[in-house]
């Protein structure tokens, strides 16, 4: 039977991706933009994404050796180069959201010994929990250090009674010796996806949101399905000349400012982001 | 068939063992074959054991067998558990790759190559076996144990033909 | 139900309404909705509660006084997570995280589940029998409280729980509703009231072409910040908007400013005079102003401004220049320009540019009038408790009521507010978790969470029109013995003036017949229960309102230098707010302590930044424990090197240090309202808090400073925040 | 008794041809029967050092269990692990236990090809070391694991929701080659071990003789059981050869195939293979010695065979050294920006200490090895050999941390982390659990092949014969033998 597929298949089964049109016939590819320029730094996603998916508290001490589990965090950087250009921060400082980048080609999901990280037919990096042995293989692999490790057994000391009251049902709280990451929220997904199915439809633009873009006060944050190619992503995408398949983008129109973070590691992000503006005249 | 016998010589020198056994293969005792001949010794004496008639291993057969059929029916496996685990679509690898998929085909190459000669090594030496009545501690220390399986009316012509080499020690089963 | 012998006049009153005509109608409430208690299983559940599916109920946000209409997420008759309210204009459907963090000021596992009493300097739980008697024997009926004796200190309050309170103190013939807020901007009000004619005015981003902002972090902490931050991001969009600012130390609005520049604290004003010089070098301007300002602006030039000021005379020109080309341009002033001796002057000297740049009437409007003068936000001041603070130790308080402030915490030493709470024989903290001051109190009562109560709220600053923002359980108490804020209150009240009050079996029946009663205010004719199933439905009930002209003058003004720096004390101290902690209100939520302070990313502590370059000179490096010394006081800090703030300046969050505030807070970081110098500002008498001057010296420890950031916080060459010149960009073309 | 000094040369020596004096790798004319004694012995009565050696590492071993324990109850953390430091010392003491195991079988099977006969006295307990490091490693894989419980979802076994490891992740290239060259080489041990067990169940009594007589499985060294005991064995050569090669090619690739600097790199693969043959060997040296010593074999572990060990490691430290450092030539000289840094860092950052500490231990200090004093006082040599180890240590410490420390993400750089005392703990605990299983082996199983020792003595007495008869006139003097320094 096996032997059958194998044989059948043979071609998609042999098939590399990203190629051109992949999500041509798919009905969801879910994909964001952040925009640099709105974000401003305000950490509202950090907290909404703490609230949506059970992320623990982890404390000053454990925070402080590193074992933070915020899937969401804000950066702030001062330059681009290796030092300070300027004795101050003239032209204020440089605010990234850093999330899981959901990429095409995820260098944490061949690592995997486990197969507990893969790639969903909607175009998302999800992370099996109950498969994952903890090898952390994947998190050393990851060039955007967006994985989170559950060092400790969280649940123990990050909900004391009754903020367990709180915790999203829709969401597995992990135990200790699994990998997590961002999700793009995938039980909203999830759940919009139901319910256009059950209503015999695809899911509408804005439908289903992450906690971070549905907070971010600025709406810097804009996600959406790049299958559909009328959703404000898909156009944001195209408008900006960044392509999926392509690690290296097409800037030939004057004033386009998508790119993708550390691209240039053939690693074909979901995410976009569009370069801060400044008026360097002020 | 009559009753046959066995009896063992333990030589202290291989050349005086090898004497022995020329001796042994130019006799004309009815019914005796070199085939009846078994040399025991502590350490492989293959000067000796041409003096046998070629006794042939097959083993390496078997190990030719083992790598044929173990990478072949590795790399179907794996092959098709790729192709069956639905959610293999990993870092837009293909979902069966070549490279990977080589390197495991490579360990089952050796693993299964190596399983076969031992096993059919163990086969062919009739291990695990019990050994025969006539075994002498001293064959594992220093000495060449000659064990000639014969006719039992045949045994004292044998025996001296292997006395005539200065054995340590003659003994014999002539029960059997 | 009927009126009974009530004067119709009163009734109003009692519900804060006043020019609505409306007839009584029927307070009738459901079991669930008056908080009964009743066990249902799940196998055959209430209306609109499915098992497995979340429903969204709207609610208005308390964390802040911004008053965002938020929804929250319910399921299984659990609150899950805030979101923001579409319906409501201020939130416009976003939220912040300290509003997202009101989930855990609810499931807190520090609440206060029972009434307490302080007995022999201690407090035990007690009964609300018990506690019920204490407030009978001050508040009930044989009360012999009057007047000033008795008095409620708050935080901002609005709404229904304003008129509520204010009712309850005129039961006593008091009118000592003492509003605090430890970082209060009534100076900058002020200054704003006297030049713009308005305490606070609008904003308008969208016609702005340029903010010029003096240390005012509008989309950190300000008067509205998830509103103001939607605001910026359009202000940000095609024709893109410019922002410049000018702080000593940059806040979360100085990192998204196009130019920032550090500034010597307290100069702000001599540099918006400097401004408003080279600005007025324009003809335009020749025979159109007061001589008076004139004569102010003389002696400002470039020079001069510069010296004083540190912002190079280059700079000066080029900001005049930037606000003379982008018109209309909004110039608006924030804490670090009010918190000094002169800080009203300061304020008013930034205010001024406004008034010279004609912002009026373009960026600068003011806020429409208001239906409901009596349920506006009471916005607090440091006079208000410096005044409460005379009368508590001359002994003429005889009962505290303290509600939403924390002033044994947040009042700087020399005010020595635990002395005089000392003085008040009775001290009633109504609170949902124990903290500094209810920790002096004599009774603290157990108050239901902002999700289990009833309320409704006005924000101070309402973009458009006015709305009502209704505030209602998202989920059943969790704890039985803890009591709604208007139910306590009424209950007092129903005992003292049971004629008026004893029709309303609770503080909701108070509040829907308080809301019925404005439904002519809103225009609307819809039945009374449709009426607030929707006003309940939406969160919010929205009053149009129009933008109302600002009457701004030019006021002449005199700009003091700041008092300088010494040997003693070499150093400027600037407290900084926490967009998150605020004045250390919200120390306890857990969600608040991990968030990074964007700024330095660092969690869980308190910190002192300083500049490198000062850092090199005194050779400090990061995670030195510093004691800072102020003539007042003295506290200790890790170092932490800081780019965004000028050199002479010392900066530290404000928020934390709290002694008696639950796991979260308790033992954080350290507090420096203790070190701040008792110097006030002229004019309003607020406390300066950016005026205090301090020396430092390292203590030779050396402690890991917990952040968020590596190493470097510089991209290494990574292209990881790319910059774009914005003229570069081409934002129209866009989606 | 001896049986060898009769009899006629079998070999055809042309009579002109001038034979000089070989250095023998074994005294002349070693008793038989003296072997089996010496080699019995060595079960029975061990120097008392036996137990003081095997007690520490008992100790050792116990602290290690604690740590783990500790790690298993309250989770990864207790090691300071963290977001970029994902591995720490447990995978870089992983890749220095298989690395360990390399020299053994691999030394093994390839001089057995090439019919080095000197590694006959040797080998077995080389093999015996390739066996216990590969199983220390091992502990290692299942330490590392977050949740260790579910080690066995990385085995391939079917199941009835069709779950089946990532074939392609190096850790499963990994699992397969350790678990194919641990099989393989616990196979090439036993199978070389079968004789001697038959010699030793025909010497003991009790216990033991039950024990070695299950494990012979009926041996009695019959002309066939040899003929087909030899084609296996050198079968099982020929295949064990390159498999050494491909695992800790294969355990490179772990590094290699990753993104991230420092581990990207082509000469990964034999730098690592060179890197584990390097410790192997030294690591062989350091068990010699102590071997030696305490089991009492100065008359089969003789100077000569050490030079030749020696010699061995010298040059392959060599060219190990030219592949680190080409290593770091191809970085420094390529285009990878974030690599270069990576590199500079290793260099100056703050892990300079321990990259000067293995460029220290693990290149300069083989030179020491040309020194004759060095060979031959057994003290020098073998806190040598320990330090050569400790710079491999070094070096696979290198390769783990420096990286996480500056990888292509500037936000997560750490600045100077460092294991916690977990780590340590179980670091110590794995050389304690070596020690132990491998004194624990040589307690119980012949370390020293009886056997082919005989063999050895039997050749070179041929040969001497062959010599004598071909060189009449000149003295066999067994130059190497008189050599020997006493441990």
């Amino acid at each position: 039977m096996s032997l059958s597929n194998l044989i059948q298949n043979w071609d998609s089964f042999r098939k590399r991706r990203p190629y051109e049109d992949q999500y041509k016939d798919a009905p969801y590819k879910w994909a964001m933009v952040i925009d640099l320029d709105s974000c401003i730094g305000c950490n509202a996603c950090t907290v909404a994404c703490y609230a949506e998916n059970n992320l623990a508290v982890v404390g000053k001490e454990r925070f402080g050796k590193g074992q933070a589990m915020h899937w969401i965090r804000i950066e702030r950087y001062w330059g681009e180069g290796e030092a300070l250009e300027t004795e101050f921060p003239e032209r204020g400082a440089q605010y990234l959201p850093m999330l899981c980048q959901q990429c095409e080609a995820a260098p944490c999901e061949p690592v995997c010994p486990v197969g507990a990280t893969h790639h969903s037919p909607d175009g998302l990096n999800t992370q099996v929990y109950n498969r994952c042995v903890g090898s952390r293989y994947c998190s050393a692999n990851c060039p955007y250090k967006v994985r989170y490790f559950n060092w400790w057994n969280y649940p123990e000391r990050a909900w004391p009674n009754p903020l367990e009251l709180q915790l999203n049902p829709d969401v597995t709280v992990r135990s200790k010796g699994v990998m997590e990451k961002c999700t793009f929220c995938m039980q909203r997904l999830r759940a919009g996806q139901d319910k256009a199915k059950t209503a015999g439809r695809l899911l509408a633009d804005g439908e289903v949101l992450t906690a971070c873009a549905q907070a971010c006060p600025t709406s810097a944050i804009t996600f959406g399905n790049l299958a559909d190619k009328n959703s404000k992503v898909a156009r944001m995408w195209k408008n900006q000349q960044v392509d999926l398949a392509k690690n290296a983008q097409d800037k030939s129109e004057e004033g386009v400012r998508g790119y993708r973070i550390l691209e240039d590691l053939n690693t074909y992000p979901s995410i976009v982001y569009l370069e801060r503006l400044r008026n360097f005249a002020a | 068939m009559s009753k046959k016998a066995v009896t063992l010589a333990l030589y202290a020198d291989p050349d005086e063992a090898g004497n022995a056994l020329r001796e042994l293969r130019d006799c004309s005792v009815p019914g005796f074959k070199m085939d009846d001949v078994i040399i025991k010794s502590p350490i492989d004496h293959p000067e000796l054991t041409e003096l046998l008639n070629h006794r042939p291993v097959y083993i390496q057969l078997f190990t030719l067998l083992g790598v044929l059929l173990g990478p072949t029916t590795g790399l179907v496996l794996i092959a098709s558990a790729q192709a069956s685990f639905i959610y293999q679509t990993r870092g837009g690898r293909p979902i069966v790759p070549f490279p990977p998929d080589m390197v495991l085909t490579y360990e089952l190459f050796i693993l299964s190559g190596v399983l076969m000669t031992v096993i059919s090594t163990f086969v062919a030496m009739k291990l695990p076996g019990n050994r025969s009545p006539l075994y002498n501690a001293s064959v594992s220390e220093d000495k060449i144990g000659i064990l000639v399986k014969a006719e039992a009316q045949n045994i004292p012509h044998i025996d001296e033909i292997l006395r005539r080499h200065n054995p340590t020690e003659i003994k014999g089963d002539h029960s059997r | 139900m009927s009126t009974g012998n009530m004067d119709r006049r009163d009734f109003l009153r009692v519900l804060g309404i006043s020019g609505a005509a409306a007839t009584l109608a029927g307070c009738g409430h459901t079991s669930i909705e008056s908080g009964v208690e009743e066990v249902m299983s799940y196998v055959q559940p209430q209306d609109f509660v499915v098992p497995g599916i979340g429903v969204f109920y709207s609610s208005t946000c308390t964390q802040c006084g911004s008053g965002c209409g938020i929804m929250g997420k319910v399921r299984e008759g659990r609150v899950l997570k805030l979101e923001g309210n579409p319906e409501s204009g201020i939130s416009g459907g976003k939220i912040c995280g300290l509003g997202q963090a009101g989930v855990q000021a609810h499931y807190n596992p520090d609440r206060l589940h029972t009434p307490m009493m302080n007995i022999e300097g201690g407090l035990v739980p007690i009964s609300w029998e018990r506690a019920n008697q204490l407030l009978d024997e001050h508040f009930g009926t044989k009360s012999s409280l009057q007047g000033e004796q008795i008095a409620f200190l708050t935080g901002g309050v609005s709404g229904h729980q304003r008129v509520v309170l204010e009712n309850f103190l005129e039961s006593f013939g008091s009118t000592q509703h003492v509003c605090y807020d430890a970082i209060s901007t009534a100076t900058g009000r002020a200054a704003s009231k006297t030049v713009l004619g308005a305490e606070q005015p609008l904003w308008n981003f969208s016609k702005a072409r340029l903010i010029l902002s003096f240390g005012s972090d509008f989309l950190g902490n300000g008067v509205s910040p998830v509103y103001m931050a939607r605001e910026f991001a359009k202000f940000r969009k095609a024709p893109r908007g410019t922002l410049i600012q000018i702080e000593p130390r940059m806040t979360l609005t100085g990192g998204n400013a196009d130019r920032w520049y550090p500034i010597k604290p307290g100069t702000e004003g001599i540099l918006a005079l400097g401004i408003a010089h080279d600005l007025l070098q324009h003809p335009e301007f020749s025979g159109k102003v007061p001589q008076e300002v004139l004569d102010l602006v003389k002696n400002y030039d470039r020079d001069a401004v510069s010296e004083v000021t540190g912002i190079g005379a280059d700079a000066v020109r080029l900001i005049a220049a930037q606000l003379w080309n982008n018109t209309p341009s909004l110039v608006v002033a924030g804490p670090a320009v009010e918190g000094h001796a002169y800080g009203f002057s300061n304020a008013a000297a930034v205010q001024l540019l406004n008034v010279i740049l004609g912002n009026r009437g373009n960026s600068l409007e003011g806020q429409s009038e208001h239906p409901f003068p009596q349920m506006t936000p009471t916005l607090g001041s440091y006079r208000a408790l410096a005044e409460l603070h005379k009368k508590m130790v001359s002994g003429n308080c005889q009962a505290l009521l303290i509600h939403g402030t924390n002033p044994v915490f947040t009042s700087p030493t020399h005010l020595e507010f635990s002395e005089a709470m000392k003085k008040v024989p009775f001290k009633v903290a109504l609170v949902t978790h124990i903290d500094e001051t209810a920790g002096q109190c004599d009774l603290v009562l157990p108050l239901l969470s902002a999700m289990e109560d009833f309320g409704t709220h006005i924000a101070e600053y309402q973009p458009s029109g006015v709305e009502l923002m209704l505030q209602q359980p998202l989920m059943e108490k969790l704890y039985p013995e803890t009591k709604g804020f208007g139910d306590i209150l009424l209950d007092v009240l129903k005992k003292r003036k049971p004629q008026e009050y004893a029709v309303f079996p609770d503080y909701y029946s108070y509040l829907k017949a308080a809301v019925l009663k404005a439904k002519p205010v809103f225009h609307s004719d819809e039945p009374d229960e449709h009426f607030w199933e929707t006003a309940l439905m939406n969160g919010v009930v929205k009053w149009e309102g129009k933008p109302t002209d600002l009457e701004a003058k030019m006021v002449p003004l005199e700009v003091p230098e700041p008092h300088g720096l010494t040997t003693d004390y070499p150093f400027y101290f600037v407290p900084s707010i926490r967009p998150d902690m605020r004045d250390g209100r919200h120390a306890y939520l857990p969600w608040l302590q991990e968030s990074p302070e964007t700024m330095t990313t660092v969690v869980w502590d308190s910190w002192v930044e300083i500049h490198p370059k000062t850092a090199a000179q005194m050779q400090i490096k990061e995670g030195d424990v510093l004691l800072l010394q102020s003539a007042t006081g003295s506290i200790q800090a890790k170092a932490y090197i800081f780019p965004g703030i000028q050199p002479d300046t010392v900066s530290m969050p404000l928020g934390q240090g709290h002694t008696q505030m639950g796991r979260y807070a308790s033992g954080v970081g350290a507090n420096p309202y203790k070190i701040l110098d008792p110097i006030f500002d002229a004019h309003t008498g607020e406390l300066a808090l950016h005026a205090t001057r301090v020396a430092i010296r390292k203590t030779g420890e050396n402690q890991k400073v917990v952040k968020d950031e590596g190493p470097t916080n510089l991209q290494n060459g990574q292209k990881l925040v790319a910059t774009l010149s914005a003229d570069q960009a081409k934002l129209a073309r866009e989606i | 008794m001896s049986h060898n000094v009769h009899g006629h040369p079998q070999m055809d020596v042309q009579v002109e041809r001038k034979f000089v004096p070989k250095v023998k790798d074994l005294g002349p004319d070693v008793n038989w029967a003296q072997i089996n004694k010496d080699v019995l012995r060595s079960l029975e009565k061990p120097r008392p050092v036996f137990w003081i050696i095997f007690f520490s590492a008992l100790a050792l071993f116990s602290f290690g269990v604690y740590c783990e324990v500790y790690q298993y109850q309250n989770g990864m953390g207790v090691a300071d692990l963290n977001n970029p430091q994902v591995w720490g010392l447990y995978i870089a003491t992983f890749i220095f236990w298989i690395g360990m195991g390399h020299s053994g079988t691999l030394l093994s099977a390839l001089l057995h090809i090439i019919h080095a006969d000197w590694r006959k006295p040797i080998y077995r307990y080389s093999e015996a070391m390739t066996t216990f490091t590969l199983l220390t490693a091992a502990l290692f894989v299942m330490v590392h694991m977050g949740r260790l419980w579910e080690f066995y979802y990385v085995v391939a076994y079917p199941n009835e929701r069709w779950t089946w490891p990532n074939f392609t992740s190096p850790l499963v290239w990994d699992a397969t080659a350790i678990g194919t060259y641990l099989t393989s080489s616990l196979l090439f041990l036993y199978m070389g071990m079968i004789p001697d067990l038959a010699i030793c169940r025909d010497n003991a009594k009790g216990a033991r003789r039950a024990l070695y007589k299950f494990l012979s499985l009926g041996w009695q060294g019959t002309d066939r059981q040899w003929g087909n005991f030899k084609v296996a064995y050198m079968t099982m050569a020929c295949f064990l050869m390159p498999l050494a090669v491909s695992v800790h090619s294969i355990v490179s690739t772990d590094f290699a195939v990753s993104q991230n600097p420092g581990w990207h790199v082509t000469s990964f693969p034999p730098y690592f293979v060179l890197g584990a043959l390097y410790s192997g060997c030294s690591g062989i040296i350091t068990l010699f010695i102590v071997l030696r010593y305490v089991f009492r074999f100065e008359a089969y572990m003789t100077q000569p065979i050490l030079n030749k060990l020696i010699k061995m490691t010298f040059a392959i430290a060599m060219v190990w050294t030219y592949l680190d450092l080409i290593e770091y030539a191809t970085t420094w000289y390529g285009s990878d920006e974030v690599a270069k840094a990576d590199l500079l860092y290793r260099a100056t950052g703050d892990y300079a200490l321990q990259f000067w500490g293995m460029i220290f231990c693990a290149m300069v200090m083989p030179f020491t090895l040309l020194i004759r004093y060095v060979r031959h006082n057994y003290t020098v040599l073998l806190i040598i050999s320990l330090i050569l180890n400790v710079g491999m240590w070094l070096e696979r410490f290198q390769i783990i941390t420096p990286t996480f420390a500056k990888s292509h993400y500037p936000w997560t750089w750490t600045a100077g982390w460092w294991p916690s005392w977990v780590q340590w703990g179980i670091v110590a605990g794995s050389f304690g659990w070596f020690t132990m299983l491998f004194m624990l082996y040589c307690k119980i199983f012949p370390s020293v092949s009886m056997y082919e020792v005989k063999e050895m003595v039997h050749e070179q007495n041929l040969e001497g014969k062959a010599m004598a008869h071909a060189n009449p006139e000149s003295e066999q003097a067994p130059v190497g033998l008189l050599e020997g320094g006493q441990a």
